[in-house]
């Protein structure tokens, strides 16, 4: 187990690297499907396969054919010499620094709680992990639960009506 | 594996990701660097959960992931949107919220 | 409620009812509502004649309508007061009233707002009418000021004119700033007594200190010298006269100007118990008097002169009631409103004629076209000039013998010369109207008017010569003292009326009076021997303050007007626009101006939103680390 | 029925706003429908809250038709709604005002009508809530969601210079407001501390003790908030500009309703909550309030609008108002009460009237007029009836009210109370002079050759006021003894509340005048 964390942190981290450092935009993305199969991985390791699937099937699968889909219509290839330059380099570099640090500190430091739910590995094993997290959506979830499905609607009616010819 | 490792790699997720956003002009780009934000969230919520013995960070990631594909949607169209009007998606051309 | 009751609320209801349905129908019933105005009128007068006789044969009573305001401790109640006083009143201005119902039929015909004309001069009369019967100050208030608002409406019933709507405007206003005074008066009555019923009041005043009672009661008299157009506040009434004459003669002769008189009579035991606040009554009445009759001496407008005199005669009435002489003071009114009124209805009649002309260099030798209308003037103008046996004689000598015999001569001297110069101005008016060489354009076909105009002057007239004998001299001996004076019966810190013998001596001086004021007239315009102008240019600056009304509205115009008008503009221009708004504009151009220099902030760039944003970020962790 | 009764604050207040749900199906070029129906179902609500009147307890000072609910319990919100003799009549002007403001509009609104026929609606929903709501929060709530709908009415629908007068408007209340929240979260806080338990309900609130310097720097803040929606003299200059630029539906509403907030707030919380801070500073308040009387009056007489000069005599009336209020007898505050319910009814039908005039002739300037009365006799006579009751002409509304105010304020501030009443003579020279320039003389300006009168309509929108005119001005009874207990009640709980300043007797013998 511990062989596939250290495996999977380097590649998600290698990947993402790569997403934000490639020159071509579908270079990025592809690296980026890549840091969505790893996520599923990790996922799985932490006893989740339900949410494993949800992560390939709507990031790797939905979400990204999306980006790769727009990234050919609008043929961006040739911007690939939109650059960055040095000031700006300079002060992301910074932020980056700074913030990893206290992230990291925060983790660190961050009081230690005790476990205290009862959904253990085994029990989520023994009774199945899609009826778990049913159980919870359609219960104590239900409310935002159907707020989000309205989201959704929403978010189809805008995207149509911003990808529509005219306004 | 103890909670921290978990977070440590969220955290550099994370940061990666911010750094994409101030780092990269090319609009997609940008987005999918949002997206590594969102997944370095979503590793912490699960393994948080895992840790705590819960179920609701699970629920959180769910929703999450909704609003990440509504997001994208969204952001997909403005970004063709933009590209039609400008021409270009270099975020520095887009301007129009300067007083 | 009992018969009585009844009888009380059906008087005011009747005019009332008549207000609302000619203000409604009056455009379909048309030339009807004259008619039915002066019937509702007329029952009104039957209903009074009815009560004055139960009560004249009983005691006095109090009838309650309906609970009205009720506050804290404030409890007003809309009731009457039914006594002898309110009895005459009620007769006298329902009776006069009903007259000029009848004769406005005629006078107002084919005009344009006959219906609104009847429906106001209803509500008018329903107004009066609660005026008088009122038992608390602020029912009397709230009615004195309807009147006054009947009052505004009438004189500018032609509004068109800008003159008469000035005119109304004026009116209301002036009338207002007394009333100012006499609302001041109501609030320190109830301060003090804590009620403001008549009844409550009238027991309480006499423990109360006398500071306080003439504050009250100089307030109080501040409204009456609005209403009944007294010095300084009488400029509104001449210019009241651009209403219809009719109006004219009933409400600026007859009633409302004489509510000022009645509120005092009616509120004698305040004004009694402030033997200060009586004697500024007196002064301010012997004041205009006097003022009023020399100004009308050299005016040319007939129903300005006849305006003139009706101030000057209430003077003469607010000299009775400041003595204490309450029971002459409501008998000189009454005596007053139908000889007044007679005199408005006859100018009224020659303003017929003449087609609205109102000059009187443009009139004369009317005589001979007009006699029934020249003689009912001159039955008037004898009753005014205190000539007997006309009733003016009766009651003028009552206040001037009263005056004299309780000690205020100077008082009475200048009443004796008011007396000469009002039998002077009025018989310049008939010489030059009625007799004398003609002066009428000779385009007018000058004609007598018709008999529903004519019937209810010659029973004024009538009733000019008959009613005086009501109060036969020795007056504290007459039918209307022994009726009335009974009412008065609380007022008495005054000497009660002196009986002195030499009353014969007194009347004798004011005929003698009345008689030298027609002579001079008579010498002046019919006899000519003395030429107007050689009397004019003797007498110069005399005359010149006479012709220009003592230059009271110019004296206001400038103190007041002007004031206001400065004052206000200063306020609206400089306090409002520039300091206050500019304070507040300024704040906003403050902040516009601090904005253009932070906007620089808001480049557009996403980029540096994020950056900011994520400083933002790393700061917030950073105080979660240093907390 | 008994549920109706029983939820009928709750009925009242959302009843607009499932009116506005109903009216969202419509077609927005189906105007006419529009209209009618937005004006019939804002009469169903006018009928329901005078069903509020009928039921109405009167002699009792209790909060009536009381509802409570947990809201936000963490911090003790809840939804309390209840009503006294002040807010039930305040409510049912709002109600009428609403439905004749609406009736008025059909021919002035010619565009959005859609937007402004819902706007209206939620403007009532959200003035009925701030009158009877008895928390807080919730009341501050309903009392800045007010300003959205009634930007949207001035800045869209008015004219001239609208948006500035807009814009002014909302910056002007709101920076009171602001003010006046953390005031109110001041006196909150201070509960906790006392108690030990976060409240919202302002019954329980009135019993915090606040030692007497803070009580009068929280008083300013209040202060702030309210007397600029009253508005109290220095403040009020927000006022001509938004009446003058508003349509007349919102000035009407602006002028009837909005106004009575700033006075209400003083009621329901300045006074309650700061008893002692209030007593000292009354003279004060008393002393801007008859300056704002004469000023006022001064001002409205050289005015050329005829929109300004309808609003700056509202900032004289408003002065009287205040006078009222603060000079703390019953009679006087009965008739400050009295008078705000009659300030509503008057200047709502001036500004009715001011409408009518705007669109016939396109103008509001005085000058641009004249000659009415023989066009339009109908229109002459109730807009003189009117501008009579806006003067205080004895037998109509205004001089119940004005009356009280000035007998029940006379024995403590006798001087300024004279002063103020000679505002009264002011207002009859500003009112009866633009009375005569814009209906008597002759017709000078051409456009009015053809000047229709009053349609059948306009009579019935008016015909309310002019009727609840009279009505108060001889018969103010039902009203007063209604309102006469509250206010009763409320001058036994500051007198209660005052003996820590030893200014007990003081007020004593104030609620005694």
């Amino acid at each position: 187990m511990e062989i596939l964390f250290y495996i999977f942190s380097i590649l998600i981290i290698y990947s993402s690297i790569m997403v934000v450092a490639s020159k071509s935009p579908l270079t990025s993305a592809l690296y980026l499907i890549l840091s969505f199969f790893v996520l599923a991985g990790f996922y799985v390791i932490l006893d989740m396969q339900f949410i494993a699937a949800m992560q390939i099937l709507v990031y790797a699968g939905a979400i990204m054919v999306l980006v790769v889909l727009v990234i050919m219509l609008l043929n961006l290839e040739k911007y690939k010499n939109i650059k960055t330059d040095m000031h700006q380099k300079f002060i992301s570099g910074l932020i980056f620094m700074v913030l990893f640090v206290e992230i990291a500190l925060f983790i660190l430091t961050g009081a230690g709680r005790k476990p205290t739910g009862i959904f253990t590995s085994e029990v989520i094993k023994r009774v199945g992990n899609t009826q778990v997290i049913g159980e919870f959506l359609f219960t104590k979830y239900i409310f935002p639960f159907e707020i989000s499905s309205i989201l959704l609607l929403v978010a189809i009616i805008g995207a149509y009506l911003f990808a529509k010819k005219r306004f | 594996m103890p909670l921290n490792d978990y977070l440590i790699v969220a955290g550099v997720l994370f940061t990666i990701g911010v750094a994409g956003v101030l780092l990269r002009r090319n609009l997609i780009v940008v987005y999918m660097s949002l997206e590594i934000m969102f997944n370095a969230v979503n590793l912490g919520f699960v393994a948080v959960s895992n840790y705590l013995n819960l179920v609701d960070g699970v629920i959180f990631v769910i929703f999450i992931m909704v609003v990440a594909a509504a997001e994208a949607a969204i952001a997909l169209g403005i970004s063709i949107a933009l590209f039609r009007v400008k021409g270009t998606i270099d975020i520095d051309s887009f301007d129009e919220l300067k007083l | 409620m009992d018969l009585k009751s009844v009888i009380t609320w059906l008087i005011p209801l009747f005019p009332l009812t008549g207000w609302v349905l000619w203000g409604l129908l009056g455009r379909y019933i048309k030339d009807l509502t004259g008619h039915l105005a002066s019937a509702f009128v007329g029952v009104s007068f039957i209903l009074s004649l009815v009560l004055f006789y139960i009560v004249s044969n009983s005691h006095g009573f109090t009838a309650t309508l309906y609970p009205w305001i009720y506050a804290g401790r404030l409890g007003v109640n809309v009731s009457a007061v039914i006594d002898r006083l309110s009895m005459v009143m009620l007769v006298m201005v329902t009776g006069v009233g009903g007259l000029i119902h009848v004769y406005s039929i005629g006078y107002m015909k084919g005009d344009k707002g006959y219906a609104r004309y009847f429906s106001f001069l209803n509500l008018f009369v329903f107004s009066m009418i609660m005026l008088i019967i009122s038992n608390n100050l602020l029912l009397l208030y709230v009615f004195w000021e309807a009147v006054g608002f009947c009052s505004y409406i009438l004189i500018g019933h032609w509004y068109h004119k800008k003159s008469a709507s000035d005119a109304a405007k004026k009116a209301f206003i002036v009338n207002r700033i007394g009333d100012f005074g006499f609302s001041v008066g109501i609030f320190l009555l109830f301060l003090t007594t804590r009620t403001i019923n008549y009844e409550s009041v009238f027991k309480i005043i006499p423990a109360l200190p006398s500071i306080t009672v003439t504050a009250i009661a100089l307030l109080l008299f501040a409204g009456a010298v609005g209403k009944s157009a007294q010095f300084p506040l009488h400029v509104w009434l001449p210019d009241a006269m651009e209403g219809p004459t009719p109006v004219s003669a009933l409400i600026h002769a007859a009633t409302m100007v004489t509510a000022g008189v009645y509120m005092i009579a009616r509120l004698h035991v305040i004004f009694s118990y402030s033997p200060v606040a009586s004697m500024f009554v007196l002064f301010i009445g012997t004041l205009t008097a006097f003022l009023a009759a020399f100004i009308a001496a050299s005016q040319f407008d007939i129903k300005r002169i006849i305006a003139y005199s009706t101030i000057s005669q209430l003077g003469y009435m607010f000299m009775a009631v400041g003595i204490g002489s309450y029971t002459a003071g409501i008998f000189h009114l009454i005596s007053h409103a139908v000889f007044k009124g007679l005199l408005f209805l006859t100018a009224g009649s020659v303003m017929h004629a003449m087609a609205g002309e109102l000059d009187l260099r443009k009139m004369g030798g009317m005589y001979p076209k007009m006699k029934i209308t020249a003689l009912t003037f001159i039955v008037g103008a004898l009753a005014l000039s205190g000539i007997p046996p006309f009733s003016g004689f009766f009651s003028k000598d009552a206040i001037l013998a009263d005056v004299f015999s309780r000690g205020f001569y100077l008082s009475w001297i200048i009443g004796e010369l008011t007396a000469l110069l009002t039998a002077f101005y009025i018989f310049r008016l008939i010489f030059r109207v009625f007799f004398g060489q003609s002066n009428v354009d000779p385009k007018l076909h000058v004609h007598e008017s018709p008999a529903v105009m004519t019937y209810p002057m010659v029973i004024l007239s009538l009733a000019a010569i008959l009613i005086g004998f009501l109060g036969m001299p020795p007056f504290d001996h007459s039918v209307f003292y022994n009726f009335l004076n009974v009412d008065f019966k609380n007022a008495a810190i005054f000497a009660p009326f002196v009986n002195n013998a030499s009353w014969v001596i007194l009347s004798l001086i004011s005929v003698l009076m009345g008689l030298l004021g027609i002579l001079a007239a008579y010498i002046l315009y019919i006899r000519k021997s003395v030429s107007p102008e050689r009397v004019k240019r003797a007498i110069g600056p005399i005359y010149s303050l006479s012709y220009h009304k003592v230059y009271f509205d110019e004296i206001y115009d400038f103190l007041i007007v002007r004031t206001v008008l400065g004052l206000s503009t200063f306020f609206w221009r400089i306090i409002d626009d520039a300091i206050i708004d500019g304070a507040v504009n300024g704040i906003a151009a403050g902040f516009a101006f601090f904005s253009v220099k932070v906007k620089r902030i808001q480049n557009g760039m996403l980029m540096s939103y994020a950056l900011t944003f994520a400083i933002g970020v790393i700061a917030l962790l950073f105080y979660y680390f240093i907390r | 029925m008994d549920f109706l009764l029983s939820h009928i604050l709750t009925v009242l207040i959302f009843f607009p706003l499932v009116s506005v749900g109903v009216l969202l199906f419509v077609d927005k070029n189906n105007e006419g429908l529009l209209r009618n129906l937005s004006t019939i179902l804002s009469l169903v609500e006018f009928l329901i809250s005078v069903l509020l009147f009928i039921y109405f307890k009167p002699g009792t000072y209790q909060f009536q038709f009381v509802e409570r609910y947990s809201w936000i319990s963490s911090f003790g919100a809840s939804y309390f709604l209840g009503i006294d003799g002040v807010s039930l009549f305040l409510i049912i002007l709002a109600t009428l005002l609403t439905t004749l403001s609406l009736l008025s509009s059909y021919r002035y609104i010619k565009e959005h009508v859609k937007e402004f026929v819902i706007l209206m609606l939620i403007l009532e929903t959200f003035m009925i809530g701030t009158f009877a709501s008895l928390d807080v929060l919730l009341f501050y709530l309903f009392w800045e969601f007010m300003l959205i709908p009634m930007y949207f009415i001035i800045g869209m629908w008015g004219t001239g210079r609208r948006v500035y007068a807009a814009v002014k408007f909302v910056l002007y209340t709101l920076s009171g407001s602001l003010i006046m929240l953390f005031g109110l979260i001041y006196i909150f806080i201070l509960h906790f501390d006392q108690t030990g338990n976060f409240t919202l309900n302002i019954v329980k609130l009135y019993n915090t003790r606040i030692p007497l310097g803070l009580q009068i720097l929280l008083f300013i803040a209040l202060f702030l908030g309210f007397s600029i929606k009253v508005p109290v003299f220095p403040f009020h200059t927000w006022l001509p500009d938004a009446h003058t630029e508003a349509p007349t539906a919102g000035s009407v509403i602006l002028a009837g309703v909005l106004l009575k907030f700033g006075v209400y707030g003083f009621f329901r919380f300045g006074i309650p909550l700061l008893p002692e801070a209030s007593i000292i500073l009354a003279p004060v308040i008393i002393v801007i309030g008859v300056i704002g009387v004469l000023y006022g009056a001064f001002v409205s007489i050289v005015q050329k609008d005829l929109k300004r000069l309808v609003a700056f005599s509202s900032v004289s009336h408003m002065g009287f108002i205040m006078l009222g209020l603060f000079a703390m007898s019953a009679i006087s505050i009965d008739g400050s009460i009295l008078q705000l319910i009659n300030h509503g009814i008057t200047t709502g039908a001036l500004f009715l009237f001011v409408g009518m005039l705007y669109e016939r002739a396109h103008s509001r300037q005085i000058a641009d007029f004249g000659g009415i009365a023989r066009k339009a006799p109908i229109l002459a006579s109730l807009f003189m009836i009117s501008v009579l009751a806006s003067i205080g002409l004895p037998g109509l509304n205004g001089f119940i009210g004005e009356f009280l105010i000035l007998i029940g304020a006379f024995k403590n501030y006798m001087i300024l109370t004279i002063f103020a009443t000679s505002g009264v003579i002011f207002a009859a020279v500003y009112l009866l002079w633009m009375f005569q320039r814009v209906m008597f003389q002759e017709i000078t300006n051409p456009a009015l050759e053809n000047f229709e009168d009053m349609n059948l309509r306009e009579i019935i929108t008016i015909m309310p006021l002019i009727l609840l005119m009279v009505f108060i001005g001889f018969y103010p009874v039902p009203f007063l003894d209604r309102i006469d207990p509250t206010v009763v009640h409320f001058l036994s709980q500051l007198n209660r509340h005052a003996f820590t300043l030893g200014t007990a007797a003081k007020i004593k013998g104030m609620s005694n005048a």
